[in-house]
């Protein structure tokens, strides 16, 4: 089976820094990738090269078993990858959140009217239906990121680049996050800072760290630690 | 050792003071003496050509320049159709041609190494009303931010298989992008102004004490226009 | 299209749009109030950020100006965004020019000053969003045409020998003005869409808005 | 003693729904309020109605003894507040970071050179005084956030509002922030998603969840329990 994504020896560079070099990975079908690493390893860069909005210094991508290296070639791979960005804010620019979903759709195509069955079937899947006709600059945190996940779904990728999905999210839309990714039957990688997450979410993980890419291992033990806690008691009034 | 005075205002009184001669000049000798001396002013100071901003100025230029010669009397050169173009419309576009040329040289090298920032500052120094010089330097700082908001944006268009094209669809898409991008910076204008009230902000600030241009730039300031000067009245006498 | 470079026009124009720039800067700073500024600052980086890109037009591209845009929401407040903006563009990318800033501030402001002043009004007062879309883009053609004469009649009285090249660069902004009606109108029905104050040119924070 | 800062069943209201109801806390002399919540609860909303850029719906304001209603209350209230925003970009709106620093002195009506001492007396302390003639928006994000805090610090606050303060902060620059809040003599509210943070640095805690603000307490115990951990093994090439 051909891998969906694969990069080979990468190296990326942004104002003239070499941000990571030599970054190798696949992913297969029905694989959920995660990348961890601090802030500034470069976990963003990568994500935006797989989809050809950062061109690498040297290596290749490979989409859907096509070398890619123009324009051209990533828009045709773009179709079938969606992608989740850090800051909901660039990500959505309609008015409303049902115009929002549905400006995919209408890119590949689809009429009006298609787009916008399209879009409010995915948000009814999400438990979003009630949001259609809000505007997307007043929604909250968590259903900024929600809807911008609909507006990727509504265009039925293969693969999900996930950049820190639950930024910002509070915990009840986090809980519709999960659910909705856990049924995403494609592929994806994941970015998170949010260990619990990842190790819910993701069946394979790498660590990014020092420009440097890596397998790492997921696991759950149980140890003994300290660990500071705030714990909120039972009801009893004011400070 | 350089022609230029370090300080933005001298440099500024300076660079405005050649441009405003070479604007009036009408006979071809004298513009291109302009063109020459600005020319050697970039070989002194060992300046690069700033080639795409030459370029960039064609569009604009190429239809006056084409026309002009067509549209003066004068001893005929060449006749295209109902069209001729003459010698005397010729020189004139020629004349312009080298007074444009060297006016955008020259603003390019009179801005170059000048932070916008600093160019504020000279601004309030040159006595420009103060709310200008805030609103000059509030876009000085929030431009790059607001071109990377923008730059992501369209990223995200552009993954979600956006194409720009001739159509409404298009367009649409560039409207709601930019009204967002508009809802985005008075909320942020905003908090900003909130910001600047929590640290007491209250209206005026004391205006900053300015230095004194130092001795040698005032030098420079009227050595670098003097030449341009001398050409000027050559071309009006 | 509308940066006119230095070195191009006779003194008396240079001088005369100058100075009706200048009094346009200082109306537009009048009516301003000093909480105001960040509003007035971060706008012009929309605007300018805007100009930035280019809009396919057929084989060819376009970069909006936004003027009517910039009237509706900054009413007089265009003329100090305006020059402010393209001081800056000439210093950070030598467009336009320091002797013909005034003139082109004065060609890109003043419609969009007088398209503000006219029609604000009834596009803030316009029974839907569609409608308010509707007369901006009719403002922002009626703005695209008031620069275009602007550039012409400043070309045209700085030399006769100017006359076609004025009548041919007024044809190049046709496809302009297209653009412009289709993405000021779409920016206009959004902003009355979703967040109607933002058409206000809120110059003064104590001016009050209807609820 | 007179608390600092006292809510008194505060109410907020954004966009007519109710953000918060009945809220109440008092902070006194040395102390460090951290409050606890998740995204949306309205922790900044809170520390906005403090500071009195919110105004309440329906409860009390005292600020260092004084009832606070109007704007001029709380005008002279702020020379002794704060506000480090979540946002160091809403900010920093001074070209220089050492005109930015001086702007609070500045308008507190010492002299321009004094302001600038004060600055850069401040600067020095922050082990930033590198930073003084670079231009703001040029910074890293952590570099921006101490700015940030040189400016709130340069005007001698007797209470410091800080909302998330390692937002976007990287190690070096998280380790600076933490000892110059830790070296803050005032009190402290402290808003934050960083439990490792938090439990450092306060000394009381409370959590504000679906519009309740209740006290909560901060303890690091010693325990057992299963925790997901990812891995980087030794060096071994690529994926
Ligand atoms: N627009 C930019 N221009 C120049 N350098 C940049 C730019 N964006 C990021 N970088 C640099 O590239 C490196 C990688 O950044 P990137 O955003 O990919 O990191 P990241 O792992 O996603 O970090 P975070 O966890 O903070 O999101 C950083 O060192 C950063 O300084
Ligand atoms: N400008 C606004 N207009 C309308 N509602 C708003 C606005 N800002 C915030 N809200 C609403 O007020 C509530 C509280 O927001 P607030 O920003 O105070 O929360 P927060 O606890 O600081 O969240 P976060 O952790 O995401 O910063 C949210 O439900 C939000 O939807
Ligand atoms: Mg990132
Ligand atoms: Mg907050």
């Amino acid at each position: 089976m051909i891998p969906l994504v694969t990069l080979t020896d990468l190296t990326l560079r942004r104002d003239g820094q070499v941000v990571m070099s030599g970054a190798s990975l696949s992913l297969k079908l029905g694989e959920r990738l995660a990348i961890v690493g601090p802030n500034g390893a470069g976990k963003t860069s990568l994500l935006r090269a797989i989809v050809g909005l950062e061109r690498p210094a040297a290596g290749r991508v490979t989409l859907f078993g096509q070398e890619c290296t123009r324009e051209a070639d990533f828009r045709v791979a773009r179709r079938r990858i969606g992608f989740l960005f850090q800051d909901s804010d660039d990500q959505l620019f309609c008015p409303s959140v049902i115009e929002d979903v549905a400006f995919g759709p209408l890119n590949l195509g689809v009429g009006e009217d298609a787009a916008r069955a399209t879009a409010l079937a995915v948000l009814e899947g999400l438990g979003l239906a009630h949001l259609a006709e809000r505007f997307t600059h007043k929604l909250s945190g968590g259903e900024k990121r929600l809807v911008c996940l609909a507006g990727l779904l509504a265009m039925r990728p293969d693969v999900l680049l996930l950049d820190e999905p639950t930024n910002g999210i509070d915990a009840e839309n986090g809980a519709r996050l999960r659910a909705a990714l856990a049924a995403f039957e494609g592929a994806m990688i994941l970015v998170s800072h949010d260990d619990g997450f990842v190790s819910e979410l993701a069946s394979r993980a790498m660590v990014l760290r020092a420009g440097v890419l890596r397998p790492a291992e997921i696991h759950s033990h149980p140890h003994f630690h300290a660990h500071p806690h705030i714990h909120a008691p039972e009801p009893r009034g004011g400070a | 050792m350089t022609l230029w005075p370090g300080d933005l205002r001298a440099r500024l009184l300076a660079g405005a003071a050649v441009l405003v001669f070479i604007a009036p000049l009408d006979a071809p000798g004298p513009a291109f003496a302009g063109l020459a001396l600005v020319a050697v002013l970039y070989a002194l100071e060992r300046h690069a050509l700033p080639w795409r901003r030459l370029l960039h100025l064609e569009a604009f230029l190429l239809i006056v320049l084409v026309t002009v010669p067509f549209s003066m009397p004068g001893t005929a050169l060449l006749t295209l159709g109902p069209l001729q173009a003459s010698v005397e419309g010729l020189w004139r576009a020629l004349t312009l041609a080298a007074k444009v040329t060297a006016s955008v040289l020259f603003l390019s090298a009179l801005f170059a190494g000048a932070a916008p920032e600093h160019l504020g500052a000279a601004l309030r120094a040159l006595h420009l009303p103060e709310p200008l010089v805030r609103i000059f330097l509030g876009l000085v700082r929030y431009l790059a931010l607001i071109r990377a908001e923008m730059a992501r944006a369209q990223e995200a268009m552009r993954a979600r298989s956006f194409r720009p094209g001739t159509n409404l669809h298009s367009w649409r898409s560039y409207g709601w992008l930019i009204g967002r991008m508009l809802l985005r910076a008075l909320q942020r204008a905003d908090r900003v102004e909130e910001a600047m009230r929590l640290r007491h902000y209250a209206g005026r600030l004391p205006r900053p004490a300015t230095r004194a241009v130092p001795r040698a730039d005032k030098l420079r300031a009227i050595a670098l226009p003097a030449p341009f000067l001398l050409i000027l009245l050559w071309g009006l006498g | 299209m509308a940066h006119i470079p230095d070195g191009l026009l006779g003194l008396p124009v240079l001088i005369g749009t100058g100075a009706l720039a200048a009094g346009g800067v200082a109306l537009g700073l009048r009516a301003l109030d000093d909480r105001a500024i960040p509003r007035v600052a971060l706008l012009a980086a929309v605007f300018f950020a805007a100009s930035l890109v280019a809009v396919p037009v057929g084989p060819s591209s376009v970069h909006l100006l936004l003027s009517g845009v910039m009237g509706i929401m900054l009413g007089w407040g265009i003329f100090p965004a305006v020059v402010v903006a393209l001081a800056l563009q000439a210093a950070l990318f030598g467009m336009g020019g320091l002797t013909s800033l005034g003139t082109n501030t004065l060609n890109i402001a003043l419609p969009g000053a007088l398209v503000g002043v006219v029609l604000g009004p009834m596009i803030r007062n316009a029974a839907s969003p569609a409608r308010a879309g509707a007369l901006a883009a009719l403002g922002s053609v009626l703005a695209v045409a008031g620069t275009a004469a602007g550039v012409a009649l400043a070309l045209f009285l700085s030399a006769p020998e100017f006359t076609p090249a004025a009548k041919v660069l007024g044809l190049t902004y046709l496809p302009l003005a297209l653009v412009e009606a289709a993405v000021s109108g779409t920016i206009i029905s959004f902003l009355a869409r979703v967040e109607p104050r933002a058409l206000h040119p809120r110059l003064s924070p104590e001016e009050d808005l209807p609820a």
